[in-house]
């Protein structure tokens, strides 16, 4: 049996590896629609923005964005808190372990809220 | 037996430009940045929504087409797919996929992966962007 | 307390560890102990484990055959039955050996075994064999490792063995271990020669100590060459690549064993065959390279599966080393020195006849070698005596007091610190280590090598004698006391000497050819004058020999034909 | 015939006559089939006794031999001088270690480390010899068989940067080792060696540089037993997580 603080490593590390899925498979192309096609008018559709097209897909398009969203903040934020360390500070390690989950948590509770806001029938989902 | 040490020993400690010793180690430490643009994309992203939810969807496009931001974002999207690829190919690595008698290489689930990164993408912008 | 960290000495820590708990249990070894020479054996090791083919009998047989009838039955009938245990034993602590399809230990062919017994894991057997062995010693509280603490001598006081005197190399201070009992197990003494199998580490302490501590040594003239050596490293080719089915052939393409060994051919002893390689060269049906004459080892045949499979170290090594891959090219060889039969004389239970003190492995002889060993009988020697001389050295520890530390033992020791510091370290003016070494291994090899007749051995004695007193004013260059190896260096070229000078003595005095031992000017096996073994004591002035008799139980001598 | 030199600049460092270390450069004489083990062998028996390092075997499976060779940890008796023609042969101890003299250095973290994740067969009761071996199938050989083929170099170690940077983390080769009796099918340890390879220190510090599997002269590649190693722990933690619930 694994002790507490190792399973719960375990578990984290687990989430992070699945970030790193995610924002190898879906991050990209929403970078590509939000941040590119759309602000230079590569935008295949006339009128309308990606977000509003993908959410209007309700719940497929707003799970989308939560699980990409999340996915990528946890990974990348996970991620840089250790090249810090390994750029030379390797001393304030726990303290920027503790400011990257505080960053990881408080993102990712902001995007679910908002999402709920502007998609609130998602709870209703079986 | 605990040996005492009559002379001192000395260590190379690592500084902060390791990463320039050897090209692998170059290499990998791109990899370690990609991960600023993601987070960094990510942040910026839930800002947006959160303009999106409160109503501020002006504001919200507005951002979007900030200069600056674009900047960061064509400069992101290469990053991220770095990123992408050399996962791809770890996860080759780590876990080779055996057939038979051959074991797959690490550049197959490389290709593999890029091949079913574009249908995803192509998969998303058709259901979710243009339908 | 026990000195050596290769197979035998771990073996050993295990079979005393094991025995009483509450033992206090000591490796002292020169290197760590995973660096051990063990390490580098690649064929396989011997054991009876198919009992559906071979048998206890049949073992026994080919070991004795392959002696040449000197070695000493009962021992081999004791080591033959104790074989599968101890290898089933070492299976159970993680060994990983090569596997048949249902999941037994697979067995190969090796040379002068007359069935497959030989348990391999891949052509790493040694590598795995120690590594396993260290991994297991670790599980035990009571064994403490000194590791890299370089033994200098054994501490004898009224008959009886008090301990050794030992070098922390790290720290250069030498300090006296006090112990009940010592088991010695420090391997053989390859760097003797010039052209070996062995590695640098391979320079005979433990036999040197021993002899110096009044122990004879015994059937030292008995020095294996192995056929199959990269010419330019001396780097071995396992006997394992003719065990799968590897041909020797000469210039003309011929499998020239067919006229040494026609009925084993590759799979004759090794002696023979080493025989065989240095007469094709002799009579010009060899190639000539950078690094002298040179035969081919086959193994295109093969096939890349089998090699891959079953000799991937091979294909290692002639790669890296000689840019060839044994898959499309043939592999060039010759022979070299590889391994002593004699040692520190020693009973069946690794008992020395010194009360305290115990040896086992390569550089003991309880003489189930004989005049030449098979391959891969001497790995499960280090087993099966490492276990034994272990408990033996357990038990009669228990029966002791505290071994104690007065006048004469302390005297001892101090006089060891003063041979040390003030001799060997502070001598400023003189020959350099590395040059009387380079003498000494060229003597070796060209008097005291393959062939041998009474004028060259006659001479070597002289030379080695004449090194001996160039010794007394060697220069050692670094004058630190922290981790200094050239001081290790000339410790060990001192005890080279003596294990050296016994050879060449013991190889002067026995008038025939027996197994390893062939003399020119004596060619034919003796058994009315030479049935026994020859024994080395240390006296003021030249070696001392003298004879023991050969046990024979069941197998009367006869002429050794393949 | 002229001979060719090859320029061998080595670190010295002498704890009782030099506070600091610095390199010496030897001229030895160069042959193609030459590895770097004999440049420093030459030196020492015809230039400078006094130069110091480990070797034993000089094929590669004792590991003793290890330096950092033009800045990359190699084995010195399997680097061919041939490979850095025509430059100086810069030859530094292992990196990451601290050095007890010129290229010798010191191995006791690496030892320790090795001996905590109890690196032997561990089964509720050894049956006795007498029943013969225990069966195993060459597949479940196989799942391991690369992971015991380590020499304990000390390659991998010098090449990690994460233990460059916290000594503290068990490493590449530990793990591996770690791994090896993990997936050894006579194995019955893994609840004792999950919880010091999942420690904080362990496996998790690793960040996939990738380096140790490069540098590796026996094909170990611990970076894949690190990771393997993860998978496990995490699929194990889930799988005690949802357990209790699950009901299944
Ligand atoms: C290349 C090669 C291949 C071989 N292949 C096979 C094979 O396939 N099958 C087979 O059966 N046999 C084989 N052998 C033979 C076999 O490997 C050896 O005979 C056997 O390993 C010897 O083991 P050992 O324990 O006696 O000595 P070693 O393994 O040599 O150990 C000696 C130990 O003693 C220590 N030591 C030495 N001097 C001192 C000192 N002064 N102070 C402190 N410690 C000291 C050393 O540190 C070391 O730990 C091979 C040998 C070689 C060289
Ligand atoms: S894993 Fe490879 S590099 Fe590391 S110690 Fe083992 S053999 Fe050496
Ligand atoms: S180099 Fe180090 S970070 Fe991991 S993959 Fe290897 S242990
Ligand atoms: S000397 Fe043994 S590995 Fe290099």
């Amino acid at each position: 049996m694994m002790p507490k603080v190792a399973r719960l490593h375990a578990i984290l590390w687990g989430v992070f590896s699945m970030g790193g899925f995610i924002a190898a498979f879906l991050l990209p192309v929403l970078i590509y629609l939000v941040g590119i096609a759309y602000p230079l008018g590569l935008w295949p559709m006339a009128g309308g923005d990606p977000t509003s097209a993908i959410l209007s897909h309700h719940h497929i398009g707003t799970l989308f964005l939560f699980v990409t969203v999340a996915g990528s903040l946890y990974h990348g934020i996970f991620r840089f808190q250790s090249t810090l360390t390994e750029l030379g500070l390797a001393p304030a390690k726990r303290a920027l372990e503790a400011i990257g989950y505080l960053i990881i948590i408080l993102g990712i509770l902001a995007v679910a809220y908002y999402l709920l806001l502007l998609n609130p029938s998602v709870l209703s989902l079986p | 037996m605990s040996k005492e040490k009559p002379f001192p020993e000395y260590r190379r400690k690592l500084g902060p430009g390791w990463w320039l010793s050897n090209s692998h180690f170059t290499r990998y430490m791109i990899r370690e940045w990609t991960s600023f643009f993601v987070a960094l994309f990510s942040l910026i992203y839930i800002y947006e929504i959160s303009l999106f939810a409160s109503g501020a969807k002006d504001s919200a496009l507005a951002l979007m087409r900030n200069p600056g931001i674009i900047a960061f974002n064509i400069v992101a999207l290469p990053f991220t797919l770095y990123h992408a690829f050399t996962w791809f190919y770890l996860i080759g690595k780590v876990q080779p996929i055996k057939l038979g008698k051959t074991t797959s290489k690490p550049w197959q689930a490389l290709l593999v992966n890029i091949v079913l990164l574009l249908i995803i993408s192509y998969a998303v912008i058709q259901i979710l962007v243009l339908r | 307390m026990i000195i050596g960290g290769g197979a035998a000495g771990l073996r050993a820590a295990i079979a005393a560890a094991e025995l009483d708990p509450k033992l206090d249990v000591a490796i002292v070894s020169k290197v760590y102990p995973m660096r051990s020479h063990t390490v580098s054996a690649e064929g396989g090791m011997a054991a009876v484990l198919r009992t559906d083919y071979d048998n206890f009998d049949l073992h026994a047989y080919d070991t004795i055959k392959g002696s040449d009838f000197l070695a000493d039955q009962d021992a081999v009938e004791f080591f033959v039955k104790e074989a599968p245990k101890e290898s089933i034993r070492l299976e159970h602590w993680g060994c990983p050996f090569s596997r048949d399809p249902d999941g037994r230990i697979s067995v190969r062919a090796f040379g002068g075994m007359s069935v497959k017994r030989t348990l391999f894991a891949t052509d790493k057997i040694g590598f795995h064999l120690l590594h396993t062995l260290f991994q297991t010693s670790l599980k035990f509280e009571n064994i403490h490792r000194y590791d890299e603490w370089f033994t200098t001598s054994i501490l004898v006081d009224n008959g009886r063995v008090d301990g050794v005197t030992a070098i922390d190399i790290r720290s250069g201070e030498l300090a006296s271990f006090l112990a009940k009992a010592v088991v010695i197990a420090t391997g053989g003494c390859g760097r003797i020669y010039q052209f070996t199998t062995n590695g640098w580490i391979k320079t005979g302490d433990g036999m040197a100590m021993a002899y110096r501590a009044g122990v004879p040594l015994k059937d030292m003239e008995m020095v294996q060459y192995h056929p199959t050596l990269l010419p330019n490293t001396g780097i071995l080719i396992t006997e394992a690549a003719r065990g799968e089915g590897g041909h020797l052939l000469n210039k003309d393409g011929e499998r020239f064993l067919k006229k040494y060994v026609p009925n084993k051919m590759e799979l004759g002893p090794r002696d023979i065959l080493s025989r065989a390689e240095m007469t094709e060269i002799k009579e010009g049906r060899a190639f000539e390279g950078p690094y002298g004459s040179y035969v081919h080892l086959d193994l295109t045949h093969l096939g890349a599966g089998t090699i891959e499979a079953k000799l991937p170290f091979v294909k290692e090594l002639a790669e890296r080393y000689l840019g060839i891959d044994p898959v499309h090219e043939m592999i060039p060889v010759r022979p070299g020195q590889h391994y002593m039969m004699g040692g520190v004389h020693t009973d069946i239970h690794g008992y020395t006849g010194l009360p305290g003190l115990y040896a086992a492995g390569e550089m003991a002889c309880v003489s189930m070698n004989g005049a030449n060993r098979l391959g891969s009988n001497s790995l499960t020697e280090c087993l099966v005596f490492g276990a034994e001389a272990g408990i033996g050295a357990a038990q009669y520890a228990a029966r002791q007091g505290s071994p104690n530390f007065g006048n004469p033992v302390q005297g001892l020791a101090l006089e060891e610190e003063k041979r040390i510091y003030d001799r060997v370290l502070k001598s400023e003016r003189g020959e350099k280590i590395s040059t009387i070494r380079a003498e000494m291994q060229k003597t070796m090899e060209e008097h005291v090598g393959i062939y041998r007749d009474e004028n060259s051995l006659k001479q070597a004695c002289g030379l080695i004698g004449d090194l001996k007193q160039r010794m007394k004013n060697a220069v050692v260059e670094d004058k630190d006391r922290v981790y200094n190896t050239d001081l290790v260096s000339a410790l060990e070229l001192d005890f080279m000497l003596d294990v050296a000078e016994t050879i060449a003595y013991a190889a002067l005095a026995r008038k025939e050819s027996r197994g390893a031992h062939a003399r020119t000017d004596y060619p034919k096996r003796d058994d009315a004058q030479f049935l026994k073994h020859l024994v080395v004591y240390e006296t003021e002035t030249v070696p001392r020999i003298d004879t023991m008799p050969v046990s024979i139980t069941r197998w009367k001598p006869e002429a050794r034909v393949y | 015939m002229s001979q060719d030199i090859a320029t061998i600049r080595v670190t010295r460092y002498r704890p009782e006559k030099d506070g600091k270390p610095f390199f010496q450069d030897y001229k030895v004489p160069y042959r193609k089939d030459m590895v770097v083990l004999d440049a420093l062998n030459y030196i020492k028996a015809n230039l400078d006794g006094t130069l110091t390092y480990r070797w034993s075997c000089r094929m590669g499976v004792c590991g003793s031999c290890g330096a950092n060779v033009d800045g990359v940890p190699k084995l010195t008796c399997a680097s061919f001088l041939h490979e850095f023609k025509g430059r100086t042969i810069k030859v530094e101890p292992l990196t990451h270690f601290s050095v007890i003299k010129d290229l010798v250095v010191n191995m006791d973290d690496f030892m320790h480390k090795l001996v905590e994740i109890k690196p032997w067969i561990i089964k509720e009761k050894e049956s006795p010899p007498e029943e013969g071996e225990y069966r195993q199938s060459a597949e479940e050989l196989e799942r391991y068989a690369q992971f015991s083929s380590c020499i304990n170099c000390m390659l991998c170690y010098s090449a990690c940067p994460v233990y460059g940077l916290n000594e503290k983390f068990l490493g590449p080769a530990a793990i591996a080792l770690a791994y090896r009796y993990i997936e050894d099918s006579r194995d019955e340890g893994k609840d004792v060696r999950f919880p010091i390879v999942h420690e904080l220190e362990g496996v998790w510090e690793c960040t996939l540089v990738g380096e140790c599997s490069v540098v590796c002269p026996k094909g170990v590649d611990p970076m894949l037993a690190i990771q393997k190693t993860k998978i496990l722990g995490a699929t194990n933690a889930l799988k005690s997580l949802v357990m209790p619930r699950g009901g299944k």
